[in-house]
């Protein structure tokens, strides 16, 4: 087994998917950052390393199979002196080489640590909150006017280093897109910190990595790492308020939303909705997802997610509300008008 | 002591008599009181084994729910709610109700059998153990089967276990089964220290010990540092659960992370609670199928010791994402690609010893065999998982979940299966059959590497652990259709054995005493052994008594034939101290088992049990040391 | 330290003919009324009646009692009018009449305005009202559920009716309105229902708004224009009501439920802002103007003067709602037309009325939530170990939430120089958690548990010398003090307990007069009057309630010490010691 | 005789079994058919302590605390203004009262009502200690209501 062929075989795997975009989107070995780079660099320089020791191990074995032994001793357990002191040189010497690979394995490992979380200027403060089973995205800056709120789908402009603050709600999580940097756990009554470099412009997945209840499968979230100009456009339309909506249809989505059960999770920028419990929806039509990745946003998968939102996430906070067909795709109008 | 008129010295006795009359007074009737009130380690272990052998059986069929829901994206079979009950009690079940104990119990078994003893030390410690055991795993199981199985995975992090997010009484289940657990678990090391340390046959010195007994005796001595961490921890989560202490509520003063470091600190030796004995099973394995001396016997005790010593130093390798400081993370790096060392060390010595050794590649050693090639993958991918940068990418996901079954699977059940092969003729007097062995060994090799090994590349895919489902477009289902398909023959294999095992006790070739002609003290007992294992006690002057000796052991003579008694001997070189008797049979283990399980079954509901329960457990333990008149309370 | 000269002018009577004069309205020169809620415009509480005082005041006796038959937070101060006595009760905010030229006071009549009873659900301190305001022949009140109501004084009959506040978003309206130039002056509570605040001046004619300024939100909306000229730079540039919150977040706060203070002279309203919402400030990165701060404004149009910002990104709900007693003083040598201001926080600040510049801020009370007041930049000094952030829970944070001093109301004498300043001694647990906006329920996200203070009294009455600023005498009171003071000329100080107990103290030293035990729990401010008898009376509401007493008047359960945002925890006592009722006293002496 | 006993003991260990399994019962789609009388949520305690959450996250703490009360009445004693049993509890969630309990049927799912009805039951421990929830993780407000005495019987109490 060698790094080539698992390599093949990631890509094979990855690229047999229906969708063209997941090719190597959730994958540790595709590196799309400097510090996933390390990393995937020091898992194959591991990875060779184990494997060669794994050959020579089977390697031996396959000899003590085959070897036609010098001569046999008819009673059990008798000792050869000379063949003990040249087994025990052996065996010496093979553990000092284990000694010696781990010693620089370990070197390695502690360097690359270092590389990895040498603080960096930060450009972007966002704070990440862990709640089951979503993600809470703060944009912070020194200029409160110039912070907001999002979900589930963190942009960052790519090349420059983002700070992000790993906090909690409930449970454990775990922040984790394996194609930029390796995971980091979200502990109530804690705070951690990574810093986020994307060196290729792309979309990359990420999802929960530690177990958190019922819908931990379908907590991820996706990396948006775009140009410095497209990124600092988004984040401007992110100050905006919700864009008001003009067609019959929609504004009687928008009172539904406002005047019922959405608003007490739910916010929407600029009108009385407000609540905090749920992903912030102001912009949610730019969003590729619903309910933190588990469905591709589209009109027809958002009216069956509100149909009947445990069918899709079993034991998700998201309510059935109970709603004519009319009113659903009303209200699917509005949303999927929140541009 | 006082010397009666009717006293019997086995001095007086010729070989048959002797035998006749020890096997009467050592004996358990085959009768249903006969079964409940043994003593006898061998039938104590026997039962512990099969009861274990019983939860690998509950466990796996979890995990063959677990592979089929995973085996295509997207699967309905399950739900969120059974799945993570299901995992739970996978992971709950195979490391606390088969691994350990089975582990454990192997050397309840043996280890008296190896070191020329009659009983283990404490015989009635052993029995209550096995009842706290069996009443803990079939309440976890209970618990499960009306809805209340834990599912907060097998390591109950706070606060998804905690009061406020564990919802239920599941998690409190899962609790009390660690101190039901962890309860026998501590008594069967303690009797198996002193057994080991006290209860010697003569001559047999510290480094005439055979391995299995030196791996047994370091998994004892780790338990007991090991195990309290963890019933501290369980005790104090389920002290949160239904007292409201504050032990884990960061909120006011508790620490979520507190739990983490004391369940690891338990939960990383476990490992080698586990692995060790294993180790033990092939070191056992190994000179009697290539008819030579174990190689480096001294380095390979010492590697033991050592394994044990650094599993307490490698803890936080759990817990490398959690935000601890980074140069202390780095501390346990190292300690684990140390540990690697010993391990490391074994590996040499048992390839140097096969090296030039007279083969004989009978079921066992095939174990021996996949037991390395896999051992060694799941060895090296752990040198991996111990590095941190590359643990932040693996940690958590599906490379993991194959790292640690090719260490626990290929590095513990291919031994054991090894054992299994190896001692059944010395446990049931019948041999089990080659052919389906051969069979049996190579269905698990092929189906456990195909089950796992896509894991490594499942995980590196970006597949986290403990997900019910996972969307078809990551494109995980190939391989984990792979998997399951692997998991499948991996559990055929297991149908092989227990087959074999039914076909055996039917109509298998019978044994006789040694069958492999192996060179360890069990070998020289009857297949299966005489109540009193040994009618008189050997003297042993080798490692390998029987190869030295092949035709007669020298014994010692003047022990009682007319009581329960075994020979204590000193805990360096062995020799003879003084005449111990060795309880009988008794009722009250069960009793003070049952009692103290119900208290601490009903103590889920209200701490008010404990207080409650206190009262029939000092009765049955009261009933339990009242002297009965016996012969054994007069020396 | 600089040896100062002290002068005082006595502003209050300054103010009274000032205002008499601009606005031609119908105060009597004769000091013996009682006209609104905090006596003058000054906000002195400060009677120039000498009837009572040091030597008789052991002799007062009840000379009648009215009771409203209600349970509730009694915080209102009666007024006195020729010869009649409103009384404004809690919910149902029924006004009664009381003719006190006839004995024992009987009802003239009474108007009761019928306010919605949903209102009761969005009280955040209990149902309660502090009073009216007298001008231009009507008594104008508020009613809990938002309304502004003017009564013809003589007759009872309403004469106007404007609705300004909605309940439905949790609005609603406790405070006693301020009567000045023609114009009643109200705002709204809601502070913690993620109510945005604003003061209105209705016309007091018609009741038609003269003008509405917001405390947070565009410069627009806040009526901050050219003139608006504040001292330190960090109130100076556009839409700071914006921009010092996150976008869309500064629809919540800033709300006035406490006192307004009026300069005739200078032409400027004064009022405190309340806290900004939620109480959880990792929700409100930022300073959060304005809220938690003080404003003046034009009168007559309500354009912003200056602002000055008490507690910036206020951590712990301590609203900027006291009373600023306006005073002329010399200081450092220089004259200077100032503000003194009791606040929350625990600082006793004096501020130049005209700039808004911070002249000096000492503390009266024990306070680890902050170091300080830098003076050279006007800020707040946070202290690090007790700031509070999203699911942090910090201990023993002094001040409490409810504040050194919440809006009971102190009294100024300046025949002493004395502030009488009724307290708290509560320090508080806090763990802020995330709050959920849903339009007319609470908008908190804090859990609070709060408990005694140093020393373990729960509240003291201070004097406090405005000049030297330190603390002449206190008397520590088992329980916090939650009534308003009254000085006398007589050199009198009235002051109420919560377990029912109505003082008389001297105003040199701090003995204990006389004392009388009410039926209920004192919240109410006492006032003083001169009878058609020509002889001087006191009167004060007993009724416990409002925040501090909800564990009474809501009957809540002591075993869970976040009830009523902590206050029952630290007031778990008081059921065994007070019974809710509501009933007014008045006592004269024999 | 001891056929009636072993017919007992069957019938105790099957009812205990039941309890456990309602007890642990996720409920996750709304009950399809029908008005549920909701007793049955009061014996699961997944529904109490999603209850629980909803309590929480709809503000009812913001007026009634932890259940000592506030603007709102105390939810953790025994006296009740419209009526402890579950069904009026649901009831003034669901259509408000009116002096001030706001009307959640606009804004809440039936089957959320039932859940916070039933942990406001779970607040004067008139449920099962086992379905009762346990502390939160977060500041205390006093005893989990699983540890909390039992309110004596619900005694109705007047409007305000």
């Amino acid at each position: 087994m060698t790094a080539g062929r698992i390599r093949s075989v990631v890509q094979l795997a990855t690229c047999s998917s229906a969708l063209q975009a997941c090719s190597g989107w959730q994958s540790a070995l595709d590196p799309h950052s400097q510090t996933a780079a390390h990393l995937a660099g020091l898992f194959w320089f591991f990875t060779a390393i184990c494997a060669i020791v794994w050959v020579l191990v089977v390697a031996a074995l396959i000899m003590v199979l085959r070897r036609r032994r010098e001569s046999e001793s008819v009673l059990p357990g008798d000792d050869f002196p000379h063949q003990q002191r040249r087994k025990a040189i052996i065996v010496g010497s093979l553990t000092a080489i284990t000694a010696i690979i781990l010693t620089v394995l370990t070197y390695m490992s502690f360097y690359a640590t270092r590389e990895i979380t040498w603080p960096r200027k930060h450009v972007l403060t966002v704070k990440v909150t862990g709640q089951q089973w979503w993600w809470q995205l703060d944009y912070q800056n020194q200029d409160p006017s110039q912070s907001f709120g999002t979900a589930n789908e963190l942009h960052i402009p790519v090349g420059q280093p983002v700070t992000v603050d790993l906090e909690a709600a409930d449970v454990i999580h775990s922040f984790w897109v394996p194609n930029l940097i390796g995971k980091q756990d979200m502990i109530p009554g804690r705070k951690n910190v990574l810093t986020l470099r994307a060196d290729k412009p792309g979309l990359y997945r990420g999802q929960c990595a530690e177990f958190c209840g019922l819908q931990h499968a379908h907590m991820s979230m996706f990396v948006f790492a775009e140009p410095p100009a497209a990124f600092e456009a988004w984040r401007r339309h992110q100050l905006e308020p919700a864009a008001t909506p003009g067609a019959p249809q929609r504004i009687t989505g928008m009172n539904i939303f406002v005047h019922g059960a959405c608003a007490t999770c739910h916010a929407v920028g600029g009108t009385d909705a407000d609540g905090q419990t749920g992903p912030n929806l102001t912009h949610f039509a730019q969003r590729a997802t619903i309910a933190a990745g588990t469905l591709r946003n589209t009109p027809a998968n958002l009216s069956r997610w509100l149909a009947d939102p445990q069918a899709v996430k079993p034991g998700t906070n998201m309510p059935q509300v109970p709603m004519s067909p009319a009113d659903r795709q009303a209200l699917v109008a509005y949303l999927e008008g929140l541009k | 002591m006082t010397k009666c008129a009717s006293e019997i010295r086995d001095t007086a006795l010729d070989d048959g008599a002797l035998s006749a009359r020890l096997a009467h007074i050592w004996g358990t009737p085959k009768t249903f009181w006969g079964f409940m009130t043994t003593v006898d380690h061998k039938e104590i272990g026997r039962r512990y084994i099969v009861t274990a052998l019983f939860f690998l059986l509950l466990g796996g069929l979890a995990a063959v729910v677990m592979r089929l829901q995973l085996g295509s994206p997207d699967n309905k079979l399950v739900g969120p709610d059974l799945y993570n009950q299901l995992f739970t009690m996978h992971g709950s079940t195979m490391m606390f109700l088969f691994a350990v104990p089975i582990m454990e119990t192997i050397a309840v078994y043996l280890v008296p059998l190896m070191i020329g003893t009659r009983n283990v030390a404490f015989p009635r410690l052993n029995a209550f153990s096995y009842w706290v055991y069996l009443f803990g795993g079939l309440m976890l199981w209970a618990a499960f089967f009306v809805n209340t199985g834990p599912d907060a995975g097998w390591f109950s992090y706070v606060p998804l276990a905690g009061p406020q997010y564990g919802i239920g009484k599941r998690s409190d289940f899962w609790a009390q089964m660690i101190t039901y657990t962890e309860l026998s678990g501590l008594a069967v090391a303690v009797e198996i220290i002193v057994t080991v340390f006290k209860m010697r046959a003569p001559g047999m010195t510290l480094d005439r010990i055979p391995l299995f007994v030196w791996a047994a005796l370091v998994t004892a001595f780790m338990i007991l540092f090991a195990m309290p961490a963890v019933m501290v921890s369980s005790t104090m989560l389920i002290l949160d659960r239904l007292v409201g202490t504050h032990f884990f509520n960061w909120a006011e003063g508790g620490d979520s992370l507190l739990w983490q470091h004391l369940f690891w600190f338990f939960g990383h030796p476990e490992v080698y609670f586990i692995f060790i004995p294993a180790t033990g099973i092939v070191s056992a394995i190994i000179p009697a199928f290539t008819r030579r001396r174990m190689f480096g016997y001294v380095a390979l005790v010492l590697s033991l010791i050592g394994t044990g010593f650094l599993a307490f130093g490698l803890w936080v390798h759990h817990m490398f994402v959690t935000g601890l400081p980074r140069l202390g993370e780095s501390f346990f790096t190292a300690s684990s690609m140390a540990v690697a060392i010993p391990s490391g060390i074994q590996i040499f010595c048992w390839i140097a010893t096969l090296w030039d050794g007279k083969l004989r590649l009978r079921t066992p050693l095939l174990f021996v065999f996949g037991f390395i090639v896999n051992f060694v993958i799941g060895g090296l991918s752990g040198v991996m998982v111990a590095s941190v940068p590359i643990d932040t990418q693996v940690h958590d996901t599906y490379f993991v979940v194959a790292h640690f079954h090719y260490v626990l699977i290929g590095g513990a059940v291919f031994p054991l299966l090894g054992g299994i092969y190896y001692w059944f003729p010395k446990f049931y007097g019948r041999m089990l059959n080659e052919r389906l062995g051969r069979w049996n060994f190579w269905l698990a090799m092929i189906g456990f590497n195909l089950a796992f090994f896509p894991m490594h590349i499942l995980g590196l895919m970006g597949m986290p652990r403990r997900v019910y489902t996972y969307p078809a477009e990551m494109g995980w289902g190939g391989l984990n259709l792979l998997s399951t398909v692997g998991a499948s023959i991996f559990v055929l294999s297991f149908l092989v054995l227990v087959l074999n095992i039914i076909r055996s006790l039917r109509s298998g070739e019978i044994a006789g005493d040694n069958p492999w002609d192996a060179g360890t003290l069990e070998w020289a007992a009857t297949s299966p052994p005489e109540p009193q294992n040994f009618s008189r006690i050997p003297v042993v002057t080798d490692r390998e008594p029987l190869w030295q000796n092949p035709e007669t052991l020298p014994v010692i003579g003047g022990m009682h034939a007319d009581r329960r008694e075994i020979l204590v001997s000193t805990l360096v070189e062995a020799t003879p101290e003084v005449l111990e008797s060795s309880p009988q049979a008794t009722i009250w283990p069960f009793i003070a088992a049952m009692v103290t399980s119900v208290t601490l079954l009903a103590s889920i509901f209200t701490p008010w049990a404990i207080v409650w329960g206190a009262l029939p457990v000092g009765i049955a333990l009261t009933g339990w040391f009242w002297p009965g008149g016996e012969k054994e309370d007069e020396s | 330290m600089p040896r100062r000269r002290l002068l005082f002018s006595l502003l209050v009577s300054v103010a009274v003919a000032n205002s008499r004069a601009a606005t031609g309205l119908d105060h009597t020169p004769v000091d013996g009324q009682w006209m609104q809620a905090a006596k003058d415009y000054a906000n002195t509480r400060y009677s120039s009646l000498t009837e009572i005082n040091t030597s008789n005041a052991r002799r007062l006796v009840p000379a009648f009692t009215f009771s409203t038959n209600l349970k509730h937070g009694h915080e209102a101060a009666p007024l006195v009018i020729g010869s009649i006595m409103y009384v404004v009760t809690p919910f149902p905010n029924t006004l009664y009449a009381l003719d006190l030229s006839k004995p024992g006071a009987p009802l003239k009549w009474k108007f009761d305005p019928h306010p919605d009873p949903a209102a009761q659900g969005v009280a955040c301190c209990d149902t309660v009202n502090r009073g009216a305001a007298y001008g231009g022949g009507k008594i104008v009140y508020n009613t809990l559920d938002g309304q502004t109501v003017a009564v013809n004084a003589t007759t009872g009959q309403e004469v106007w009716r404007a609705h300004l506040g909605d309940i439905k978003r949790g609005e609603t309206i406790t405070m006693a309105p301020l009567i000045a130039d023609g114009k009643v002056l109200l705002g709204n509570s809601g502070g913690e229902f993620g109510v945005r605040g604003w003061i209105a001046a209705l016309n007091l004619a018609d009741g038609t708004l003269a003008w509405k300024a917001f405390n947070t939100g565009p410069d627009k909306d806040v009526l901050i224009g050219s003139g608006f000229q504040p001292f330190y730079p960090q109130y100076r540039g556009k839409d700071l009501g914006t921009r010092s919150w996150p976008p869309g977040r500064w629809k919540y706060g800033g709300n006035v439920w406490g006192w307004v203070s009026y300069d005739p002279t200078l032409h400027l309203v004064y009022y405190g802002t309340g806290n900004p919402g939620p109480w959880n400030p990792d929700q409100r990165a930022g300073d959060n103007l304005w809220t938690a701060g003080i404003f003046a404004r034009d009168v007559s149009n309500g354009q912003a003067r200056w602002f000055y910002q008490w507690s910036p990104h206020d951590l712990y709900d301590h609203d900027g709602i006291n009373e600023s007693i306006v005073l002329d003083i010399t200081w450092r040598g220089q004259p200077r037309k100032v503000l003194v201001h009791p606040e929350r926080n625990g600082y006793v600040y004096i501020l130049d009325r005209v700039t808004g510049e911070v002249l000096a801020a000492k503390p009266f009370v024990y306070i680890n939530a902050s170091k300080g007041v830098d003076l050279k930049t006007g800020r707040l000094i946070p202290n690090p170990k007790k700031t509070t952030g999203m699911g942090k829970t910090v201990y023993d944070i002094c001040p409490t939430a409810s504040g050194a001093k919440d809006w009971e109301p102190s009294a100024y004498s300046p025949r002493t120089g004395i502030l009488y300043l009724p307290h708290a001694n509560l320090c508080m647990d806090e763990q802020p958690v995330q709050a959920n906006y849903i339009k007319g329920t609470p908008y908190i996200g804090a859990n609070v548990r709060q408990k005694p203070g140093r020393g373990g009294n729960r509240g003291a009455f201070t004097a406090w010398d405005v000049l030297k600023q330190t603390i002449v005498w206190e008397i520590k009171e088992p329980l916090p003090v939650w009534s308003g003071a009254l000085v006398t000329a007589g050199d009198v100080v009235f002051y109420g307990t919560l377990d029912g107990w109505f003082k008389a103290v001297n105003a040199r030293n701090g003995k204990l007069l006389w004392k009388f035990k009410t039926e209920s729990g004192i919240i109410g401010q006492p006032i003083t009057y001169l009878g058609p008898d020509g002889h001087q009376y006191v009167a004060i509401l007993s009724g416990i309630g409002g925040w501090v007493g909800s564990i009474v008047s809501n009957a809540l359960d002591p075993r869970d010490k976040t009830a009523a945002l902590g206050m029952v925890n630290a007031m778990h006592d008081l059921p065994a010691k007070v019974r809710a009722g509501g009933r007014l006293y008045v006592f004269r002496v024999r | 005789m001891s056929f009636a006993y072993a017919k007992a003991a069957a019938s105790i260990m099957a009812s205990l079994l039941l309890v456990a399994c309602e007890r642990e019962q996720r409920d996750f789609q709304t009950p399809s058919s029908g008005s549920p009388s909701g007793d049955h949520y009061q014996r699961d305690a997944y529904d109490v302590a999603q209850g629980k959450r909803l309590f929480n996250w709809m503000n009812c703490s913001g007026c009634h605390s932890h259940g000592g009360g506030g603007m709102g009445p105390a939810l953790m004693d025994n006296r009740w203004i419209y009526g402890g049993k579950i069904q009026q509890i649901y009831q003034s969630i669901h259509d408000g009262r009116r002096n001030g309990m706001p009307a959640w049927k606009h804004r809440m799912t039936d089957q959320q009502i039932w859940q916070v009805a039933a942990y406001v039951r779970s607040m004067g421990r008139y449920l099962r200690k086992d379905v009762a929830p346990g502390r939160d993780d977060a500041m205390q407000s006093g005893k989990a209501e699983s540890r909390r005495e039992r309110a004596s019987a619900i005694v109705p109490s007047t409007p305000p």
